[in-house]
């Protein structure tokens, strides 16, 4: 089924660059980085010092459909298990861009 | 004694010192004051181009002279050899890759706090030579290898399939810092006496303010890695003041030993006391992701550095001075 | 029914405006901007260059209730098609402001 | 029940340090802050004005379970009625982190 | 009346306030133009800590005179008895938060229309005192204490449990605008003459340029908060005119009875006439959330200190130089 | 040709170019240096205003003679054609969109471009007329009008109801970098030599050093999207060098024929030649959102501006001294 999910990954801003690289390799449509996020998490307070952006994370979100996402989620995996972060996976009720046409509203 | 009192006086009354004094103080009373991204790394760069532009002007002047090449070895051999001997210190109480990347930290160099020692130098009238610079340049990147060559070579074998040697090499010598010190080097190389004129006010007239503003911020930033430290147990906090009084105790011997200028071996001294809080941590976090930067980063950001830009600095100028007359030298400088 | 829905927009950041006066007609009681977002999509990789704003996205974030969720979907359609970006509807099922007491939680 | 959910706040800038603090005592696992987000709402336009960080939001989102995000929620409230901004919550299909296995995912 | 208006004239023709003017005019209309942050903060942190450093430098020259203790008394009791009787006039129309808000805001002041007035004197040819910094930072916090005691006093008694006094004299006392100067003014103290002549060039000759920079950005904000003062009704906007010059009159007076030199009278009544649209409203922000920003900061902003600048300045000169001879001399400095 | 060997190594070796060299090699070899946003913003308003205002002030001494209305006619006249004559080129190979989008970019200027071949005259010891900045001011924004006509006239028609002619004009005259230089410019004329001793620190003495750290940047960026134009084809990298000397060409002969100063026509050549990468493509983006920025911000940033700094610039100064003789003053300035 083509249903849209939303794929939210937040994680060390030094892997993003793998992240781009996987998400290409994925073959999907789009993503949207955030640069600018900091935050909290097992390897403690990560807050951006200006100097190095070595306590920086970076977001990424991507919208995709459910085969795209679970192959994402399993390429993600181990460079958050690695580098830490968190993804997170929800639903998409509506979708519009130019690349798709909207996938069938589950509402209706 | 008394004279090296006076120095530590007249270097802590240095307004660049006590911008940096007065950032501390702000981050401790936990005042809002805060030098927002990214100003402080239009200051870190100004200073690397600067520094690397200046360096390169006078190197033209006096060219690649017996003194270059023994001053550019030492340095090299310097960068090879701290972090190797720091490394197995560490061991003793941490683990591999800990040990690696803290040693990989206090074997390469921290530019500001070279850059802090010269104006030290120049309130007395000193100047050192150009191509300390390129030792600066040159001492940044190999202690990033061998870390990680360390670290590789201790450490349990695991399925790392991630691993990529060019990618150390890239983040060791074309980093951000490395590249634009020597490149401003060798732009002042070719364009010498003529380009300087050109820049001058740009590079020289305005450096200490620009070093004021950015030392304010160095010391809000210090202040607030300190309490990072409580996780660091009892061991790290004097090796991060031990080993860089260590370092430039060797430096100090070997630069006599060598020959060199005592200006020069004085900022031989630094560069080795120095810890990198810059480069090598970008590199660690990307290759030894094991390894915590709670630790690398505030030992060489809250200790060492205002260790070495307060007490340091005049101290191995003190030492250098008294011990200067009792090592014989051992390469006459042709 | 006032049931409580996130819209979610990212396009160039020229049509910020356009969006804003957009939202304004519609109504809706609020909305947040995030300014400095890039990533990829049928455009290529749009990254900031640091001197213009050329290859910038917006991220516009709208928690609206249903009827307005369409009128700012029909109204930001055109804007995505011309200018480029998507645009995802998703589900609230808690909401907390000023404006607003919070809708029946749909999982009561 | 275990399911994961995520909260998020858009509210004064001035007011992230409280939230934080507010966050460590209930325990959460981590979250994340986005520092530049400007917007609108009861109170009118919020838009930076680059000098002061008066007319500033941020975005924080908090990925956790049922019963932390009742916690929060409860404890965010009064910030928001008395700072302004807004709080909404939504499910999480699928959740990778370091903390926690990931949670059944309610599709399966 | 002659005299005045070329003093405006020339005053208007100064770089710094054209740039200001060419701000306003790019924001009406609607240019694009636009300085990002953080470059204003840079500016208005370089402006701070060189204004700072500068009166620091000039306070070592001249020392803790009589007349420093008198300027500084006369500068307390202005940020004391400012918010307190504006206070009273505000509660006419507005509700007790607003009032107490604004209140704070004329009662506090504003380091750039203090900076512009010096560079108005600089080019007369007149230098004030560089005690007077001192009385800027002094003057900083007062009205920020006093408006929230009056807001507490005042109004209707809650369940608000949110409420710290520690909060508050954080705010007052360690913001970081009040830190930065007052250290840079100290670093200024120690640091005398040869730390003067070390950073001379970053904070005194490009003073001016940064100055103009910032003010460009000023005239852009300021035109942009215009709008937000449809919503502050008939009220507002005169009393942003008159109760400046009231304190620039009483702050007149006051100077010549303790007998400052006329230039420092000039600083004090500019001191006692601008408003603060950056350290109050973050205080009040915080401690007042129900008082409302959109009042306040235009009121200071885009009223209060383009008058200061344009025709604030020239006028309390003017009148200075008028009224001197008529009031007398009530405390002879020994 | 050996002069004109010699002027192209003389350039090359002018610590501004060299720091766009150094900025280009960074990129290619992906060192993680940057300089991170928004600080290359800092640089080029800084540039703008210190030109603007250097200008203004040249232009206050000189006053509006024959010559300046003379050369402002044909930098308008320049702005005009070229737009016109390049989207017919251009239509051979691509559609009406981009034709109108690459038309636009070649028929603006780029300032940086400019202010390179200033810092070039200066090292020869020539200064250009102040005025040619209102002429640099007066060629950036018709070609936008111009580009979105040819645009508007070709394309095929549509329900395209969101098209304003007022957005057009804004972003054409009102845009940022055209204000601000505009503004300072008259602010120049206004303040006149006065306000010049005012800020010559700020907008003389450090400009070449804030040029080559802009310059550093400008290199990083170009080198970066070269690789945009891959998409090019064969057609539009070519056209990038051809049309800018095609363009200096007809600027040497007109500047010579009206007889203006061969300075003058040097600084119009450049301008002829330079093509806009920030301000046309940003109005482009909005009113021509169907032609791709990925081919016309490459073409001007990676092709066109690079050729410009380091062999234009030389070249067309040779072009000028070597044909001067041969071409005859039509126009004899009274
Ligand atoms: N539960 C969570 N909710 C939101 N963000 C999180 C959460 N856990 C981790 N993060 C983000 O992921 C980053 C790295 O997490 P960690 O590797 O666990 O330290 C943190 O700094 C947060 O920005
Ligand atoms: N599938 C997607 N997921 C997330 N963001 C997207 C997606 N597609 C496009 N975008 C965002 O929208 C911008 C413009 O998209 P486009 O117009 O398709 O190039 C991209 O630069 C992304 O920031
Ligand atoms: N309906 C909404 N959707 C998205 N963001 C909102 C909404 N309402 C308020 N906000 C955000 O919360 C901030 C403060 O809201 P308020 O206190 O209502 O003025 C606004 O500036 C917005 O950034
Ligand atoms: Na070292
Ligand atoms: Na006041
Ligand atoms: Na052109």
């Amino acid at each position: 089924m083509n249903h849209a999910c939303k794929v939210e990954i937040v994680t060390d801003a030094i892997k993003l660059d793998s992240i781009v690289k996987l998400l290409d390799e994925v073959g999907v449509s789009g993503y949207s980085v955030i640069k600018d996020v900091i935050g909290k998490g097992t390897r403690g307070i990560r807050g951006d010092d200006g100097l190095t952006e070595l306590f920086k994370n970076n977001y990424i979100m991507i919208v995709c459909n459910e085969k795209e996402m679970n192959t994402i989620v399993e390429a993600v995996c181990p460079i958050i298990h690695k580098f830490g972060g968190i993804c997170i996976v929800s639903d998409v009720i509506q979708r519009i861009g130019r690349t798709q046409s909207n996938p069938p509203n589950p509402r209706d | 004694m008394g004279i090296d009192f006076q120095l530590i006086l007249s270097n802590l009354s240095h307004p660049p010192i006590l911008f940096f004094f007065l950032g501390m103080i702000a981050s401790f009373v936990k005042s809002d004051l805060k030098i927002p991204e990214p100003l402080p790394k239009l200051f870190s760069l100004y200073l690397l181009l600067a520094i690397g532009f200046h360096g390169g002007v006078e190197l033209r002047k006096t060219g690649i002279s017996h003194e270059v090449v023994y001053a550019l070895s030492a340095a090299l051999f310097m960068a090879v050899v701290v972090p190797i001997y720091a490394f197995f210190i560490l061991r003793i109480k941490l683990d591999v890759y800990n040990s690696a990347a803290i040693a990989a930290t206090y074997g390469s160099i921290s530019a500001v706090t070279y850059i802090t020692a010269v104006t030290f130098l120049q309130t007395l009238g000193i100047e050192p030579g150009g191509y300390m610079v390129a030792a600066l340049a040159l001492m940044e990147a190999p202690a990033i290898v061998i870390g990680i060559v360390l670290a590789r070579l201790f450490a349990p074998k695991t399925e790392d399939n991630e691993f990529s040697w060019g990618e150390v090499f890239k983040e060791a010598f074309l980093n951000g810092s490395v590249l634009l010190i020597t490149g401003s080097l060798l732009i002042g190389v070719i364009s010498g006496e003529e380009g300087w004129d050109t820049l001058k006010p740009f590079t020289k007239d305005i450096f200490k303010g620009m070093l004021s503003f950015f030392l304010l911020d160095m010391g809000l930033l210090a202040a607030k890695r300190i309490g990072d430290l409580k996780s660091a147990g009892f061991f790290l906090p004097p090796f991060a003041i031990i080993v860089p009084v260590l370092n430039a105790c060797m430096a100090i011997v070997i630069g006599r030993l060598i020959g060199l200028h005592p200006a020069n071996t004085f900022m031989f001294a630094i560069l080795s006391a120095s810890a990198s809080y810059i480069a090598v941590p970008a590199a660690m976090r990307l290759s030894l992701p094991e390894a915590n930067p709670s630790l690398y980063v505030p030992m060489a950001l809250a200790i060492t550095f205002p260790f070495n830009i307060t007490v340091g600095i005049p101290l191995y100028y003190y030492l250098i001075a008294k011990t200067n007359k009792f090592i014989p030298v051992l390469l006459e400088i042709p």
